[in-house]
């Protein structure tokens, strides 16, 4: 029996406030992990979507990355891109979008369009941290909005990978929060037509984010180690005056307190979906 | 607890000198008749002028205030009967949110709604009004009811957010306001949000996916509150004043962008001024909207509850000349 | 504003195990109550719903007593009566029947019919403790079963008071446990045509019987005191070698813990129930 | 632990015999054949004997042993391919029950069943195999899964029952039992329930709502474990063999009961004497119901579902005589 899934390879459980997001590149060929402090050569970290060899670290994917290791050559057709506006009038927004997207290369925080993972047609949405904290704004909401409406109209399961900071794009006020049920809506939808939705947390999945669309997949995932939660570890200390218990809010935690279906280490993921989506055709 | 705001203060020392006025005249049998309705003519104005120009912190403040009308307060001001119902059926019953079948105007309904403690006891008892998972969880469970025997829903708001605790966090805090967005998002029932005090963020949209949603002159509706973007804008939690006029939290901006439908207005000085006025006032306007979506064919309400929210947000379409 | 359920009388809450079930009757004119040992005079017990006026406690009451409370001196037509059979032949089994029988003069554990509370009809179903622990085997099981399928035919809502002991009846074996299935599917077809079912829970509330149908009311309520649950204490008590918490499986615990919707003392029960069956006619 | 039982003796000295023997004819280069044939065909004969005539509690016992195989030996053994879902949801993972999706000849079906531990180390983390109710909701959350997409399930009970502590009465062990048994009830998808071990009252039953329900030869069903009756009816659990007798739980007694539909043939010995064979004959059992209820139209099966528990349950309608 091929059964890769049952003994998984051990991962340490990383602590997310010792993760330190500086690196070391002693020579530009060499990165140093975060988590065990050891050297990693880069063509080997790249080669394997960015996991530290030695202690299995999840290092954090830009969505075009991602991307790459799922589709595996094959094509992906986005959807039409989509610029924030600044309904607010919001002081230094304008700025701030102009500048993520001079870093970044992106539109906005999401990646999404049409793609194949293991020869099974999806919609396929990654969210980028590195985008104003992959926060959903009205452009990402109406994005993944748009995303589950070409999937219901062609009957295609829908894989979203989101990995945004706090959830909620302030600048975008109560428009950020009304992108929360627009998006659960449009999963609703989506998943009363008897169609697949598999939402896999990466680090991490917090807030407006979490209470939305990422939580209601029929299968949900996570990477380890990734942070997930409604509310950001500062405030709940900070709320409670209590130590947070170790590992809390990872994805281990949240396997522990039944959230969620799965962790999946990033090496088994494109497999480990490939098949669910395959089981589901 | 602050019973009077920094603003409200010419107003109650007017008020303070025409009782005074009042029992010099009772006491000593003399006329100051016209004296006294000046007075009262010039604290009318003063209270209009006042009132008229809040700021949008001075709003989400007269949000707070302790003499403002709870949850409870509402059912016992709005409903003729009311019978509350318990748990969740998982684990716990939250007292941070309280519901069950009510009487308006001799149709019941399911009303549902955060529940703020009244004095310090019933603050600790209700864990000062921040649902946990399970709260969530059991008004789901009573939404889910309406839904089976056609009641419509009254959800009452007021909430600064979903607690955020570490038990909150086990029991799946994000995980439940993901599912009561969703599923209240189909329930085949009319459903008319009303935020009557503090909209925080999720915590409050859990409960807000309305075919009418009604705000209170003094509530505020925003994605963070202004104390938090404050903190987040300028590690300084104490320019909220600064963020809640940056945020746009007020029913005036909301019900321009196309968030919410109506504004009920509250008496003057705010609602902890008169429970009685307040909740007649609220009547007439749950009377006008209920009527509304308790006629729509079933299909037809959820339709249009989608499409609501459906078109919110603002963006632009790339030009192709920037590809 | 009325409001009777807002401000409820205060009650004792009851432990399970001081409960004795032996009472005193100096000259039976008086009654002794198990719970705060003060006298009660026997009209005033019997008046009152076989409620001590003292402390509140309520006595354990025998379903005609309940009947005759609940229906207010109208009309309750009960269904055709069952005998058990004996499909095991189980060793004593026919000669406990025959007992129970002539001791409460009741055919078994159950009395079901068409009732009127306060106005609204209703199929009424009350079980009986004093019949062999309140147990459930087939006769119970198809008496209830009848009752929702009568209740669905009419479209009348159902209320059922159940006090089982230990919930199933040994001596029917596997008859017993499916009389669970049985029971919980009448009440599903019941509720998916939109019907009301209200469960009260009177002591004791265990095993089969909470684990069926007495735990899928719309609305689940329970006198102050009831014991409810799955396992008896006393095998959780031996299972867990752990001292239970005091209060654990009353009332007031099932209600804490998110299990009931509401308590009602007994004097207020069919003002009560008669409220919820007019708001859903 | 008990490796053999009692009865089992016999075999297994005859067994080690012809183990001996064989050696030394290997050894010594000579012929025993016959020897050996003679010796086999007497162990055979033994074997046929004993397990014919087993008793009642033998059969308990059997369903007991510790190297029977537990739920995740029979998903090895049956299935192409497994992936576990974790989960409930709600409070926690519950390690008592597995669950997820596997491939049964090629079609993805959903596999749910309680899990008792291999090891000490393992029965702790899986509390005996005692499920908590979570165990029960992430059952549930699988099924409805699985009746969404339309896949089978297939649940494989060996459960001695619901686990009766502080902390499941806490969170509803009896409420999420008769959830279990009323959802599973309606599920538009078809469900092949197989007891393959211990089918202890309530907290198998809510796994056992099938369209066929299917036993192997040393499993056993009851409202009641024989000791908890022994307990109940002599106040003395050691007359467990006695109250087996009562209860009639074995699979011939069920099936005559009509409870059961089929009796799945185990090795001669018990499964726990060869897994691999175990697996190959329940296979076949699987994939002739399978196709039965796989091919019945949906409306059709439940409606036949429910009426295969309708009916069951035997008593008198009273006499007029005697009323
Ligand atoms: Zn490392
Ligand atoms: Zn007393």
């Amino acid at each position: 029996m091929l059964n890769v899934f049952r003994s998984k390879p051990k991962y340490a459980t990383v602590k997310q406030h010792e993760r330190v997001e500086k690196k070391d590149f002693p020579d530009n060929l060499w990165t140093r992990c975060d988590c065990c402090g050891k050297m990693i050569y880069n063509k080997e970290l790249e080669k394997d979507g960015f996991l530290c060899v030695h202690c299995g670290h999840h290092f954090r994917l830009c969505a075009s990355q991602r991307l790459a290791k799922l589709v595996e050559g094959h094509d992906f057709q986005p959807f039409p891109p989509l610029i924030a506006a600044d309904p607010l009038t919001f002081p230094g927004y304008p700025e701030r979008i102009k500048l993520a997207q001079e870093q970044t290369g992106l539109d906005d925080a999401i990646i999404i369009g049409k793609a194949c993972v293991r020869d099974s047609p999806c919609v396929l949405g990654i969210i980028d941290f590195s985008f104003i904290g992959g926060s959903m704004g009205s452009v990402v909401g109406e994005q993944l909005v748009r995303g589950f409406e070409y999937a219901l109209e062609h009957r295609l399961p829908v894989v979203i990978f989101s990995g945004g900071g706090g959830g909620a794009r302030m600048h975008e006020g109560i428009f950020s929060l009304m992108q929360m049920a627009k998006t659960a809506q449009a999963v609703g939808r989506h998943s009363r037509a008897g169609l697949l939705y598999i939402s896999v947390l990466t680090h991490p999945t917090m807030g407006g984010i979490y209470a939305s669309f990422a939580s209601l997949g029929d299968i949900i995932l996570a990477e380890p180690g990734a942070l997930i939660g409604f509310a950001g570890p500062r405030i709940v200390e900070e709320t409670t005056r209590q130590k947070l218990p170790p590992g809390f809010q990872t994805a281990e935690f949240a396997l522990a307190h039944g959230m969620i279906d799965d962790i999946v280490p990033r090496n088994q993921m494109v497999d480990y979906v490939g098949r669910l989506l395959k089981w589901h055709r | 607890m602050i019973q009077a705001f920094e603003w409200e203060k010419p107003i109650l020392e007017l008020e303070a000198k025409i009782t005074e006025l009042r029992q010099f005249v009772d006491s000593a049998e003399m006329d100051f008749s016209k004296e006294i309705n000046t007075l009262e003519r010039r604290v009318e104005k003063l209270r209009k002028e006042i009132y008229e120009k809040l700021t949008p912190f001075q709003r989400v403040m007269m949000a707070r205030h302790p003499k403002r009308p709870t949850t409870l307060d509402y059912i016992d001001l709005l409903f003729d009967d009311f019978v509350e119902f318990h748990g969740d059926r998982f684990y716990r019953d939250d007292g941070a949110i309280v519901g069950g079948i009510a009487l308006f105007e001799g149709q019941p309904v399911t009303v549902i709604g955060p529940q703020k403690g009244r004095d310090t006891k019933e603050n600790i008892a209700r864990n000062f009004g921040l649902p946990h998972p399970e709260g969530y969880r059991k008004a789901l469970r009573l939404m889910k009811q309406a839904e089976k025997f056609g009641r419509p829903i009254i959800t009452l708001i007021d909430v600064v957010g979903a607690y955020p605790g570490i038990a909150a966090e086990e029991r799946g805090q994000g995980l439940v306001i993901a599912e009561c967005i969703e599923e209240m998002s189909f329930l085949r029932t009319p459903i008319l949000a009303i935020i009557t005090g503090e909209g925080g963020s999720g915590g409050a949209l859990a409960l807000g996916v309305g075919d009418r949603i009604l705000m209170l002159e003094h509530a505020w509706y925003s994605v963070i509150s202004p104390e938090m973007c404050a903190n987040i804008l300028w590690r300084d939690s104490s320019r909220a004043a600064e963020a809640a006029e940056l945020l746009r939290l007020t029913p005036t901006d909301l019900l321009k962008f196309g968030i919410i439908d109506d504004v009920i207005t509250e008496p003057l000085g705010g609602a902890h001024r008169d429970h009685a006025l307040t909740g007649q006032q609220m009547r007439a306007f749950m009377r006008r909207y209920l009527a509304i979506i308790n006629k729509t064919p079933l299909d037809q309400l959820v339709e249009q509850r989608l499409a609501r929210f459906r078109k919110i947000g603002q963006f632009a379409e790339k030009q192709l000349a920037e590809m």
